[in-house]
């Protein structure tokens, strides 16, 4: 694929050498999802999910088994959850150089600022509220269960705005700042939310918030399109200055 | 017509947002509003005999809802092009409206989160509707804010030919003061200033109705104005490259 | 971008025609031969009229005929691919 | 291994595909995302085929095949456009695509016609494990067929404006709007007619 994408543009004629500070918000942005992938995967368990048909016990049992990664991890996401904006900042930095509106790059900001904290924020502070106490009301502790997953998982609307902004921008833009094949990949993203959104309907099968088409897909095609972006902003920044 | 980020910017949000009505009106607890005097049992039993139709408009709602910000972001880009002695008004709009629309989303999970289980205990399934119900109408000081700064902004604007007629700085101060008193709705649990009472509920929706509909008339005219002032430039046609 | 093809409206017009005749059968031999009970020939039978008719939506409308030879192949793997699995799958109920 | 992988990927002569090389990657993409909808839809039909047949029953199968029919004539229209723009009439073109977007429109109606009559019938989304699928995988096309009918209005644009009127951009389209009728010729024989 790489065989047919026009070299970008260059970064105001910059030398790859002086752009610091995108080489800076780069690293911290793969250091923040590489984080994000330790935290929920590793510390927290909440990614693979646990099922939704758990009964209450065995949701007070989840919380006490974890009890401790989850209160170190998701600890640590509070200060990281910055990456996260930094994230963002990197890609509608991209987006500024596009011959589109900078209409697209706002919206693209506030989406994704809006996304993070439904999205992220919400479901690692209901989570530790969970562990706080010791001593919680099991059926709090259900509550408190549903919305960290229900809101990690089930919040679509803030994301599909953001993906089509993109998708919208990419495909208007004549400097071919991403090559035009990224907004299909990010389209791919737009139907996997959809397909999250029976999560809060389902409480088992394939559309439950650990469902193999609301879950696995859709982590598995979001992996795809990160390492993708991840990918392209690096050659942007790379990129040698123009020669004349 | 040309594929100007604007434009079609302001057609997402008219076409989404005429999508929101209608997953508002088929919420079972909107007509008429449900009462915050409802006891936990009456809400409980409301959740579980209307999950359904509450599910299907809160999805909506989740999707359709963050897809007003592209009108917002079109102001916020109008306002850079106000000849003010800087464009600190347009951030602070940018940022008014990333709150905004984070309450909207919360509001619309919690409803969801209620209606999840049907079988859950009353007080919860309450505490989840007043949470929501509360983050839905009380907050109304982000949109304050967003039309105070653009009121401030249209007042001081000293360009020879000034983007915003005068009259939309007035609209946006009036709709502004007339959302306020909604937020009593986190105080009071009956009379005209609970969150289904008249001035609460009835009047905020109708001025926040009314905002975006005048909002959308009014940019699609200025847009117009700077397509056709950028046009005399004469900047290419923005062709969409689809390759 | 092809250029260099003689417009062939004809061709189109009866492979139009086939689909839609296909479908038809297709139709018709589930509603015939349906009996209420998990039924595994008919149910190959319809698969097969199926992956023909999507074969030809493939190779005639998308033009993967004047493709190169690589997109084509790609192409008949996943249909291949959906077929074989539905297939045996669907096949797979009679011996339980 | 990347070495081989980058041999792998088709560049020159190679990419000379109707349309554009980046919407085919999106039409494979799709093919093969729907290809493990069908995959997940396999999996639970196999263990309990006696109650997806029995729910399949309620479907109405010659709407199922009447719809099918008008796809397959939308497609059939958009190809005839191609064929058309690629002769230079961007006029006929233009009217044929206006009636595939008829047509396609024809189709949505018909579809949410179909689950209104199911959902009053109590055959809701959660009802059981077919009509799960059934209103998930019959919803997600339905997406497609509306990026779809934005995607033809963009070339009915295309085809209006003298200025534009690229070739690949009225193929490109017309390879999506095949794709999607692809899916559904395979969503037609698993959910209406494969008992």
């Amino acid at each position: 694929m790489t065989a047919t994408v026009r070299p970008a543009p260059v970064i105001g004629g910059v030398a790859p050498g002086d752009r610091l500070d995108l080489r800076i918000c780069w690293w911290i942005t793969v250091g923040f999802y590489g984080l994000f992938g330790v935290i929920f995967v590793l510390l927290a368990r909440v990614m693979p999910p646990p099922g939704a048909d758990l009964s209450t016990e065995q949701i007070v049992a989840f919380y006490a088994d974890h009890r401790t990664t989850i209160k170190i991890g998701f600890g640590i996401l509070m200060v990281a959850i910055g990456g996260a904006a930094i994230a963002s900042g990197i890609v509608a930095y991209e987006m500024t150089r596009m011959s589109v509106g900078k209409v697209f790059v706002y919206t693209y900001i506030v989406s994704l600022s809006v996304g993070a904290l439904p999205g992220c924020l919400l479901a690692a502070i209901c989570c530790l509220t969970a562990t706080f106490r010791a001593d919680l009301d099991p059926q709090v502790t259900e509550l408190l269960f549903d919305i960290t997953f229900l809101s990690f998982v089930g919040s679509l609307g803030c994301f599909v705005a953001n993906y089509s902004i993109l998708a919208l921008a990419i495909l208007l833009d004549e400097n071919e700042v991403f090559p035009k094949w990224m907004a299909y990949v990010t389209i791919w993203q737009i139907v996997t939310e959809l397909l999250a959104a029976p999560v809060f309907i389902f409480r088992t099968g394939p559309f439950s918030w650990n469902g193999v088409i609301s879950f696995w897909e859709g982590t598995a095609l979001f992996g795809i399109y990160m390492m993708l972006l991840i990918r392209l902003v690096r050659r942007n920044i790379t990129t040698p200055a123009a020669v004349s | 017509m040309r594929f100007d980020a604007q434009r079609v910017s302001l057609w997402m949000s008219a076409t989404f947002g005429g999508i929101l009505v209608v997953a508002f009106l088929i919420f079972p607890g909107f007509f008429p509003p449900m009462s915050p005097t409802m006891s936990a049992q009456e809400v409980a039993d409301f959740y579980a005999d209307n999950a359904p139709l509450i599910r299907a408009s809160m999805i909506t709602f989740d999707f359709c809802g963050v897809m007003l910000l592209p009108l917002f972001t079109v102001v916020i880009h109008q306002l850079k092009r106000i000849r003010t002695s800087t464009d600190v008004f347009a951030y602070c709009y940018l940022s008014a409206v990333t709150s905004g629309a984070a309450l909207l989303a919360l509001a619309n999970l919690f409803w969801l989160i209620g209606a999840f289980r049907p079988e859950r205990d009353a007080h919860l399934v309450q505490l989840m509707n007043d949470l929501a119900w509360i983050t839905f109408t009380a907050p109304v000081g982000t949109m304050v804010a967003q039309n105070l700064c653009f009121a401030l902004a249209v007042y001081l604007d000293q360009g020879e030919r000034p983007v915003f007629p005068r009259w939309v700085g007035h609209f946006n101060i009036v709709t502004g003061l007339l959302v306020i008193p909604a937020a009593c709705a986190s105080i009071f649990t009956s009379g005209p200033l609970a969150w289904d009472g008249l001035i609460s509920y009835w009047l905020r929706l109708a001025t926040l109705g009314t905002y975006m509909i005048v909002m959308f008339v009014v940019l699609r005219r200025v847009v117009a104005e700077e397509l056709a002032e950028e046009a005399g430039s004469a900047e290419g046609d923005l062709a969409l490259a689809v390759g | 971008m092809i250029t260099n093809r003689r417009s062939d409206t004809g061709r189109l017009t009866s492979v139009w025609l086939a689909l839609c005749g296909l479908t038809v059968v297709s139709a018709v031999a589930a509603a015939a031969f349906d009996d209420g009970r998990h039924n595994v020939t008919v149910g190959l039978v319809v698969l097969l009229i199926g992956a023909c008719k999507a074969r030809l939506v493939l190779q005639e409308f998308m033009e993967l005929r004047h493709a190169p030879r690589w997109l084509g192949r790609l192409t008949d793997a996943w249909l291949l691919g959906v077929v074989a699995f539905v297939a045996v799958m669907h096949a797979y109920q009679r011996h339980r | 291994m990347r070495r081989r992988l980058l041999a792998m990927v088709p560049s020159g002569e190679d990419l000379d595909v109707p349309g554009s090389i980046n919407m085919w990657l999106f039409v494979v993409g799709e093919l093969f995302i729907f290809a493990f909808y069908f995959f997940v839809f396999m999996m639970y039909r196999t263990h309990a085929t006696a109650d997806f047949v029995g729910s399949q029953r309620h479907l109405n199968l010659a709407v199922g095949a009447g719809n099918t029919v008008i796809l397959l004539t939308s497609s059939y229209l958009v190809a005839l456009a191609v064929q058309a723009a690629r002769e230079g009439s961007h006029d006929r073109a233009r009217r044929l695509v206006r009636w595939t977007v008829a047509l396609g429109v024809v189709f949505m109606t018909i579809k949410l016609g179909e689950w209104a009559y199911e959902v009053r019938h109590g055959y809701t989304f959660p009802s059981d494990d077919f009509f799960m699928f059934y209103f998930a995988l019959t919803g997600v096309h339905l997406f497609h067929v509306l990026m779809g009918l934005g995607i033809l209005g963009l070339v009915l644009h295309e085809l209006r404006t003298p200025a534009l009127q690229r070739q690949f951009v009225v193929e490109a389209a017309g390879t999506y709007w095949h794709m999607v009728d692809v899916v559904w010729i395979v969503l037609f024989a698993l959910l209406y007619v494969l008992r």
